[in-house]
């Protein structure tokens, strides 16, 4: 079975970093850093020159990461190249996958990416941009390959749209907390609860993810019922504060507040999933 | 949805029920007239807008190349532009559809004028998102559209032009979308907008091809427009596109090369049609400039409006089954035939129509008896550009700018 | 050749020759549409002009002020004013009479705009004279002449201003009058100009009285035009001063105060209807802002267009005779109804439009039911000039523009 | 009789300068130094603040007048202080006829300004906007104050006019050289034979203007058929050296200067006299 796998036992803790962001070498450690945080599944950006759906965070890593000669190619080696045994999730937007040349095979189009993908390792996809409706030949492939194909439901998906989806789904939904794009907040949606009920007769787990910050949101989205939470841009601000000139923190700083802020995630979701056992015992 | 294998839906999640519930608005108010919205629509384009537009026989170019030549007048709608013809009709759309806010981007301005006008005169909150670059270089516009009452936020990430501003505009929507209309400003975007957008541009060529009939009692044998995102192109061929006889240019901005340079992720043009490949970007699939591992390129034009990376998917179309011919002429060439409309004709156009004319003077003798050319805009927001422009090169048909430049030497900033 | 005791035809005796064959060809042409003249002037200004315009039912001014307000969009013609009616008009007669070029004189910039329009549409030469100062004020439209292929002579004389422009049109007239004609700005000069400038800018009038009893099936209690020399004011009246019912309301710029300073010649507004006293000035006799000796005094206003210290000698009679108002409103009541028509009504008019929506603003319960407002010209060439002012004041209805000092302060420099 | 009989027995010189430029007193030597220099009878401009139909050197006159702080009322005080005894035309604009107010009567307009300039011994007028159709009242007030009203017949003056002109004109008529404004040129018209045939019946004395500079000019002037010289730019020029800070020519020499130029030019027409009655003996 697939991604499904990762969120039985426990809580799942999915991170998301732009892959070489800031360059190609950190991008490795940082990415290694978090798995040993406790992370579960890992969104690995593949960075897209215009990406719609990010805030301002994440779009700064997706600069750092393109000014440093990422390509799609590239990222497949990187990923190569990354020390780790948690699943990959490959995280982008449709034109690179839709561009997508295989190197040997010289096929176009989504099932050479998704085969390129398998070499590789990866075992799912998620795709900013691309709604169930336009997601025939992807979903194709991912079958083909044996890979999972990640949705994300809006507060807003509702009715036929969500039985679309649920049809289309594999791995484990992508529950976004609130409207609008990626980045932290302090706040966490009050619409969580709504957000997971729409999906709660859903056969795949529910990772929650859009403005998680803290050990202490952790806990309360997993407390709601969350099966897993997804953080990207309080994690991308630490990698941000290392690329950056103006403060002084040095790569191997930068790893271990990654990892720490891992743990603090991770253990926030875990007892999230307690205080939730205690408040519905089963 | 898709015209042939191009347009779609590729937008974020959050934005697919906005997508539906237009998909809805646009299918009862602008296809089927529900509650009068499209007698309206005219109603307010004609008091408001200034329609019908003259189609005017131009009688120097007409003796210049010996072929009857007309110009359509989109210059003289309200707001100097075409792009009224859909602003005003989104946000009475949206009016219709219960919205309390209107977010649009825009690049050289002209969009923005545009809903900026129709907001306030269809009293709509307005909220323009414009890249802090053009800010500067548009202050003209920037001020057309503070002075109608449009918010303006500049947005300063990458470039700060027009490719920011969209992806800001999109996170603003993703954020608002239950209580706010994206006015998208070309037939770009997720379905329904090309299909939309070139409904409500379709005057410009219900008209025309009534006006010509009436005046020359036949139809053309070409029309010409210029095509960045595609909207005044489309609205100018609509309904001819079933006239068979009637040939239809698309001619884009050839800027300085139709080369690119890969490795810096540099077009020297705006020539997706004739150059771009098959890809998806601001929610549609399309022809677009884009290198060869799918990122977008920087697209570059004399004509800031021309100055986009992708085209209306239904354009891209169209030129696949060899309906429309995609061509391209050059800078030089649109500032030349800038110079030229100016002085024999006495229309000041938009750098953007320019291009239109530059291929005219290039290729009138393979366009037929009779030419259609689409004036989409003015070209008093170009002045400043023009001015720069026509001083770096050596043109035949520049006037003398002498006046001018003393003038300002002795201390004149505007 | 006379209003009432106004008018005539005092000039230079090289010049009455040209006078006396220029009021034949009046006689013949316009009156009497020799060889079709009218015609095709009318249709000109259709396909060129872009006529017939809008009137436009004005749906916020009518809610805010309880009458039913209707807009004469004479900022959709061409050129972006009601100035091309005129220029066209003469500009064909020139062509008719066979003189082979054209002068003209420019303060804002508008008239020569569309005097080198309507020259380049007809393929005849053309000289605008205009005032270094002026020049360096009016950068855009000096830049729009040009491109029209005018030929632009700074005045240095004086202050570089209008009134130093027409004295030195005239002496080129004077010296080469023989071929030559000299297209007057507005219905100010020596007869025939001031009936023969009305008779072009009627259309206004015509139209909208055609429109309003189309769209209302009555006549308006009220006519509203802001008056500078008076050439969009006579336009909007002519038609209706037989209609004893309309009141005609001439708005003129009262500037910053009605008060004048004899000491220094300076006449702190332009209201010459309002305060002026009979004289003889460019060929007319008149009301003028003058001293206690006959001398001219400097007049004054926000907006450039209006800033003329005579007026036409028709108006000057008919509001002798009781059938004009003579009104007007300071430069802080047009600035606040140039930003109150641009929000409210997504229309920017042009400064000397916004002084007639003050006095609506101010006076709008004593006009009646039903009210028509020339909209004269757009604002588009006065943004500048508006920003500068709306700092200085602290006006209710501006704008906050920060955004734009913003920008400029990063660079920006239009 | 008028202004006639200074034409009767030799040609006449008529120079013009500005009233009151560049000073009041400044001026009234000078009007003095061009009696000296031979003129017969002297224009004497009332500057208007919109010169219309003069060139740039008369213009600059107008505007040093002015800012002298010329008034008509100024004008006729400084026609009584003038010691001169050739006669004195007015030379203006019709406005300030127009408005003039007599001192005394309270009465405005023509007639009350004729009144005034026959009070102080001015014997006519040219006004220079004023053409015969308008002339009107102005004329009937010279005939009550027995003063002349001179024309200006332009080389474009054809047909009726002339005759309209010819039944109003008396004292002289101003016959202008060339189309244009005033202005001293270097060449002198070939329009002025034909200029002068066209007024060869009437009875009136023909003087020619608009463009004569030397005694050489004035000589070629006379001896075409002028029974005078009109000359005003070519000595406002003079009178405007004077007043340029940047010309170091103190006032005696402006004054001296004049009276040579006025000189020139008179001897130019007597010259042109006596070639003429060479050329064509009675």
């Amino acid at each position: 079975m697939g991604l499904e796998r990762v969120f039985a036992d426990e809580p799942a803790f999915v991170p998301y970093v732009a892959a070489g962001d800031p360059t190609y070498e950190e991008s490795l450690e940082y990415v290694e850093a978090l798995e040993r945080g406790g992370a579960d599944v890992i969104e690995l950006g593949l960075p897209f020159s215009e990406p719609i759906a990010e805030g301002s965070t994440i779009q700064e890593a997706v600069v750092r990461s393109l000014e440093g000669g990422m390509t799609p190619e590239r990222y497949f080696e990187f990923v190569e190249d990354l020390d780790v045994e948690v699943p990959l999730v490959c995280m982008t937007y449709y034109n690179l996958i839709a561009q997508y040349t295989h190197p040997e095979t010289g096929e176009t189009g989504p099932r050479a990416f998704a085969r390129r993908a398998d070499e590789v390792g990866i075992e799912g996809f998620v795709v900013v941009d691309l709604p169930a409706e336009e997601a025939g030949p992807l979903r194709a492939a991912c079958d083909e390959f044996d890979q999972d194909l990640v949705f994300i439901i809006a507060p807003t998906t509702k009715g036929e749209r969500l039985e679309r989806m649920q049809e289309n789904v594999s791995g484990y939904v992508y529950v976004q907390a609130r409207l609008g794009v990626t980045g932290a907040r302090d706040d966490v949606s009050d619409q969580t609860e709504e957000s997971l009920a729409r999906v709660d007769d859903w056969d795949v787990p529910k990772a929650v993810g859009f403005g998680i910050k803290t050990g202490e949101h952790a806990e309360r989205i997993v407390s709601a019922g969350a099966d897993g939470i997804i953080v990207g841009s309080a994690l991308v601000d630490i990698v941000a504060d290392g690329a950056d000139p103006d403060v002084d923190q040095p790569f191997a700083e930068t790893a271990q507040r990654l990892e720490a802020k891992a743990r603090e995630l991770k253990e926030g979701a875990l007892a999230g999933a307690e205080r939730a056992a205690a408040e519905h015992p089963d | 949805k898709t015209f042939g294998e191009y347009g779609g839906q590729f937008v974020p999640e959050s934005l697919m029920p906005a997508i539906e519930e237009l998909t809805d608005a646009y299918e009862r108010y602008v296809l089927d007239n529900e509650d009068g919205f499209m007698d309206e629509f005219r109603r307010r384009l004609a008091d408001f807008g200034g329609r019908p537009l003259p189609l005017q026989h131009a009688e120097s170019l007409s003796e210049r190349y010996d072929t009857e030549v007309y110009l359509k007048r989109e210059d003289l709608l309200h707001g100097g532009a075409h792009k009224l013809n859909n602003a005003l009709g989104q946000v009475l759309l949206a009016k219709y559809m219960g919205k309390e806010r209107i977010v649009a981007e825009t690049g050289a301005g002209q969009h923005g004028t545009a809903t900026a006008m129709a907001a306030a005169h269809l009293d709509m909150p307005c909220e323009i998102y414009m890249g802090e670059t053009d800010i500067r270089r548009q202050r003209p516009n920037v001020f057309r559209m503070k002075i109608n009452g449009a918010e303006i936020t500049p947005v300063t990430t990458g470039r700060g032009t027009l490719k920011e501003a969209i992806s800001e505009t999109m996170r603003d929507w993703a954020t608002t979308v239950e209580t706010t209309h994206y006015v998208i400003g070309s037939v770009v975007g997720p379905a329904p907008f090309p299909r939309m957008v070139r409904d409500f541009q379709a005057v410009i060529s219900e008209e025309a091809r009534e006006q010509v009939q009436e005046k020359t009692g036949r139809l053309p044998d070409s029309v010409l427009a210029c095509a960045g995102g595609g909207s005044n192109t489309m609205g100018a061929f609509h309904h001819f596109v079933d006239d068979e006889d009637v040939s239809l240019y698309a001619v884009e901005a050839g800027g300085s090369s139709l080369d690119v340079d890969e490795e810096t992720g540099v077009a020297p043009n705006s020539a997706s049609l004739s150059t771009g490949e098959e890809g998806v970007l601001h929610g549609a699939r399309t022809k677009l400039l884009q290198d060869s591992h799918g990122q977008i390129m920087e697209s570059h034009s004399v004509s800031a409006g021309l100055d986009y990376a992708g085209v209306g998917p239904e354009l891209a179309h169209l030129v696949d089954e060899g309906r429309v011919d995609a061509v391209n002429v050059d800078d030089d060439s649109a500032l030349e035939a800038f110079h030229r409309l100016s002085q024999d004709e006495g229309v000041i156009p938009a750098l953007e129509t320019a291009h239109a004319f530059g291929y005219l003077e290039e290729h009138h003798d393979e366009l037929g008896d009779l030419v259609i050319v689409n004036v989409s805009g003015r070209g008093d927001k170009d002045l400043e550009t023009v001015l720069e422009e026509t001083e770096k090169r050596d043109l035949d048909v520049a006037p003398d700018m002498s006046v001018l430049r003393a003038a300002a030497g002795s201390g004149g900033d505007i």
